[in-house]
């Protein structure tokens, strides 16, 4: 029960970091490849926020008195990573935009197919 | 083959990672300057949603370049899609889409933006802010793309929108540079701690950043449903 | 007042300032677009000229939102950075007079704002202090690049550019973990702050950190395993794209490297690592260049030929040899930028890349071609052009090691350079002693691309000659890099 | 409550290996929006809630858009 306490939420994380790098490694289909930079950046994300947490810690927020700072789990890296699912979002919108040109061209998404230019 | 050396690299990165977590254990305050914003954020900046007050003020540089990120994403979506464009102009036949689809959406249009707008608003005293108002205002246009097709948003305004919002942002921050020597120095009032009219110059840059994310996230929709 | 005029801020919020504004400027008047970011980069030019001999006495550091260092973001305009700042504002103008009249297809008026994004992203990289800040402005330069490689949204754009987005982006997802890693560890993001509180990379949990952001940096800097997707994404963009992002992109994405491990790892240890890495990059670019067939994958080769030689230098960890290779950088992005701006004109005359339309080019376009050819000669190292004071330099740092292994290894890299000659030669007899002696037919090209060439060759020229011109920054900046606790001290009072 | 978030972080992984191995892309999409989901849940968990509210609406909803618009474009099943 300790190690799960202290470990579940980098499991969770790195867990999908793998998953993901898994995906980008090996699949062929480029709309796969693109869920699996999702799935990477989610557990980036999750990894960060489990970095600042405190046990038993209250959100960062004085939404009514009497909170003890004390017990404020760290805002900076709630801060980071708001900022990086903005660019998540950003680079995965493009990417996807790439996809749907890539289609119209070449017929196919799968990348290995796709070798117009090589070394 | 390709699968047996991924999971070999894979398996190298896990150990190493796992090796250095052991020196960040989970759970325990281990930061200066996260205390540091709890501590004095409410003083220095006026807000009581700590993560507005980082976000926005200790570390609003940021901020200004993940809204350029956004700004750029946008623009790259818009530019791809406008050239190589085969101009076969034929008028897709647009089908009406089901009056149940029509009139949910029709209903929850408003309910949306109104969300949005009090989620960036509040933004310095509840959790939110522009990126999620934003987001949200950005779904409620999705609706109407889904249940009125052939319904587009006007890319001029939009667009001005946008502009206008990032320029509101650069100003303020060189507003401060003249009176406070400092880039995005927070030379506004505070008000009273935990009212609408408070933590300086937050507010306004959050209400611009909303309305910039939500432009900017409805015209790559927009983009990507119509221009493809 | 002239003291807030000169704010190292206004480096990067005037240029971003300008950019937002473009479409507000494009209800005014469609004509006006592309000249905002000719005028945005000539603020730059300007501010960081002026800026340069305050920098050399003391470096300036701006702390934004007027909260001191571990707190809030700083910038830090050291030698280094103003130095970085003057050359992409110096290349990025010229290129912009050139896109004047190249860029002719698509959606122009976005073009303009991304091109005018990278180079501010670029800005951004080398002056900030906060590696989360050097993260959000990396992405700045990286997405914009991905943008502008599909720009004409042909089929080899659209394929690099994915290829270029899916590797930069595993790339950011693991600069990203590793700020993580350094932010549970120590608990700040102040670059500074972070190596004031590292003092050996031998515990694991401080080198995984160092690799992964080593490998996420480095992708865009195209050091050897990691650049795949540099020849596809520089040889299918625009031509003007091409040169910015071979001749300031990579090295950005250099400097980002640099400066984790020279100032926030001080991982001395780690350069003799580095040293192989920068001659194997050398001679697997230079070879692969040598077999192209077409011409702009060839100078794609060869800019990752010239980012081995940069990282050889500025490797051997003497003040001699970083200056040295700071001197190479800035001939590979003045004689880069200048090839591809030249390449670039030929392809839109002759409407082919293949190394052989170029026949006669020599007669048919004879201000482009010496243009190529000086940009040639500066790239191998010959006098009087700036590649030969700086090769000389990186020559001179590896034999004062009196080290049989930096005797081979310079040895390699002569070797690389003769490749380089030859690959660059053939080219050159191509442009003048081929083709047929009968259709002659001259064209002037518009001033608007040849004055950025003019303007190159001169300064090729200019630094070739009087190479003391350059010898105070260089050194101030190699000091820079090399005493990491003068940058602490500077930052942290 | 650790019981709870063991079950979580199971499901969030075994939905994100029905993304990697499903054939259907839209199934596949669907999917991610559930690892999103019981991301942005875990989020609030941590006492993030406005990273929360970033992933429940970014994250879950846009991405989804983006992703079934990008897929009715071009083709559904993975070859």
């Amino acid at each position: 029960m300790n190690f799960l306490n202290n470990y579940i939420y980098y499991i969770g994380a790195f867990g999908l970091v793998f998953i993901g790098l898994y995906i980008l490694l090996v699949k062929k289909n480029l709309i796969k490849v693109i869920i699996g930079l999702s799935i990477l950046d989610t557990g980036v994300f999750l990894f960060l926020i489990a970095v600042g947490y405190i046990n038993k810690g209250t959100a960062p927020i004085f939404s009514k008195t009497g909170l003890n700072p004390k017990n404020m789990v760290d805002p900076v890296p709630q801060a980071l990573v708001l900022t990086s699912i903005v660019i998540g979002v950003a680079i995965l919108a493009l990417a996807l935009t790439l996809a749907i040109k890539l289609y119209k061209h070449y017929g196919t998404l799968n990348l290995r197919k796709i070798k117009e230019q090589r070394w | 083959m390709r699968k047996i050396i991924s999971a070999i690299l894979l398996i190298i990165i896990a150990g190493g990672i796992t090796l250095s977590l052991m020196k960040i254990p989970f759970g325990i305050p281990k930061t200066k300057v996260g205390e540091y914003y709890i501590n004095k954020g409410r003083e220095e900046t006026g807000a009581t949603n700590i993560v507005t007050s980082v976000v926005l003020n200790y570390r609003g540089f940021d901020t200004l370049g993940e809204i350029t990120i956004l700004f750029i994403a946008a623009l790259g979506v818009g530019a791809i899609l406008s050239l190589g464009r085969k101009r076969t102009d034929k008028k897709e036949k647009i089908e009406p889409t089901s009056s149940i689809v029509y009139t949910g959406c029709r209903f929850l249009f408003p309910i949306l933006l109104l969300v949005g707008s009090y989620i960036f608003i509040h933004g310095h005293l509840t959790p939110g802010g522009g990126f999620q108002g934003g987001a949200i205002i950005a779904s409620a246009f999705l609706l109407i793309y889904l249940s009125c097709p052939g319904k587009r948003v006007n890319e001029k305004y939009s667009k001005i929108t946008e502009s206008l919002a990032g320029l509101i942002f650069i100003v303020l921050g060189l507003i401060g540079l003249a009176i406070g020597q400092e880039f995005l120095f927070n030379f506004l009032p505070k008000g009273t701690l935990g009212t609408l009219l408070s933590a300086g110059i937050i507010p306004i840059i959050y209400i611009a950043i909303g309305l910039k994310v939500g432009s900017e996230l409805t015209g790559i929709i927009d983009n990507l449903i119509e221009k493809s | 007042m002239v003291n807030q005029l000169l704010n190292p801020v206004l480096l990067i919020v005037i240029p971003l300032g300008l950019a937002f504004s473009i479409p507000l400027f494009g209800l005014i008047s469609k004509k006006i677009e592309k000249f905002i970011p000719t005028v945005a980069l000539l603020f730059n030019l300007i501010v960081s000229v002026i800026l340069i001999p305050k920098v050399l006495v003391n470096p300036i550091n701006v702390s934004l939102g007027g909260f001191l260092p571990p707190f809030g973001i700083n910038l830090v305009a050291g030698p280094v950075g103003i130095l970085f700042t003057a050359l992409i504002a110096l290349v990025g103008l010229l290129v912009s007079i050139y896109s004047w009249d190249y860029i002719k297809e698509g959606a122009k008026e976005k073009y303009h704002i991304l091109y005018l994004l990278l180079l501010t992203g670029a800005t951004g990289v080398v002056l900030t202090g906060d590696i989360f800040n050097l993260f959000v402005f990396f992405e700045i330069l990286c997405i914009s690049s991905y943008s502008l490689v599909a720009y004409y949204s042909d089929k080899a754009g659209t394929e690099s550019a994915i290829k270029y987005l899916i590797q930069g982006s595993i790339g950011s997802a693991f600069i990203l973990i590793g700020i993580g890693l350094l932010y549970g560890q120590f608990g700040t993001l102040n670059m500074a702050d972070i190596a004031s509180k590292i003092n050996s990379i031998h515990s694991i949990s401080i080198f995984l950190p160092l690799v992964l952001l080593i490998t996420g940096f480095g992708v865009e800097a195209a050091i050897f395993p990691l650049n795949a997707w540099l020849p596809d994404a520089h040889s299918s963009a625009p031509s003007s794209i091409s040169a910015v992002l071979s001749g300031i992109a990579i090295e950005v994405g250099l400097y980002a490297v640099v400066r984790i491990v020279f100032t926030v790892f001080g991982a001395s240890s780690f350069l003799m690592f580095f040293l192989f890495l920068g001659v194997l990059t050398i001679l697997i670019g230079e070879i692969c260049a040598f077999s192209q067939d077409n011409i702009k994958r060839m100078l794609a080769y060869s800019s990752i030929g010239q980012i081995g030689l940069i990282v050889f230098a500025l490797s051997i960890n003497t003040t001699y040899g970083v200056s040295g290779g700071l001197f190479q950088l800035i001939n590979h992005t003045l004689s880069k930028a200048l090839l591809f701006l030249a390449v670039g004109y030929m392809i839109y005359r002759s409407g082919s890349m293949n190394i052989s339309s170029f026949e006669g080019m020599g007669k048919k376009m004879p201000y482009t071609s010496l243009a190529f050819t000086i940009g040639a000669f500066s790239l191998i190292g010959l006098p009087p052009f700036v590649g030969f004071p700086s090769k000389f330099m990186i020559v001179k740092a590896a034999l004062f090691k009196h080290e049989i292994l930096f005797t081979v290894l310079i040895a390699l890299v002569l070797f690389a350079t003769i490749i380089e000659g030859a690959y660059f030669f053939r080219v050159i007899q191509v442009l003048y002693f081929k083709g047929k002696k009968d259709d002659i037919k001259q064209k002037r090209a518009p001033a608007s691309i040849l004055i950025p060439l003019f303007i190159f060759v001169g300064l090729i020229v200019f630094l070739g000659i009087y190479p003391k011109f350059m010898t105070d920054v260089l050194n101030s900046a190699a000091s820079e890099l090399l005493n990491r606790l003068d940058y602490i001290k500077s930052v942290i009072q | 409550m650790i019981i709870i978030v063991s079950i979580l972080i199971f499901l969030m992984l075994v939905s994100a290996i029905i993304a990697a191995v499903l054939k259907d892309l839209l199934s596949a999409v669907i999917a991610l929006c559930v690892v999103s989901l019981i991301a942005a849940v875990l989020f609030y968990l941590l006492q993030a809630p406005d990273v929360a509210m970033a992933e429940a609406a970014i994250g879950a909803a846009l991405v989804t858009a983006i992703f079934v618009i990008a897929i009715r474009k071009t083709k559904r099943f993975e070859e």
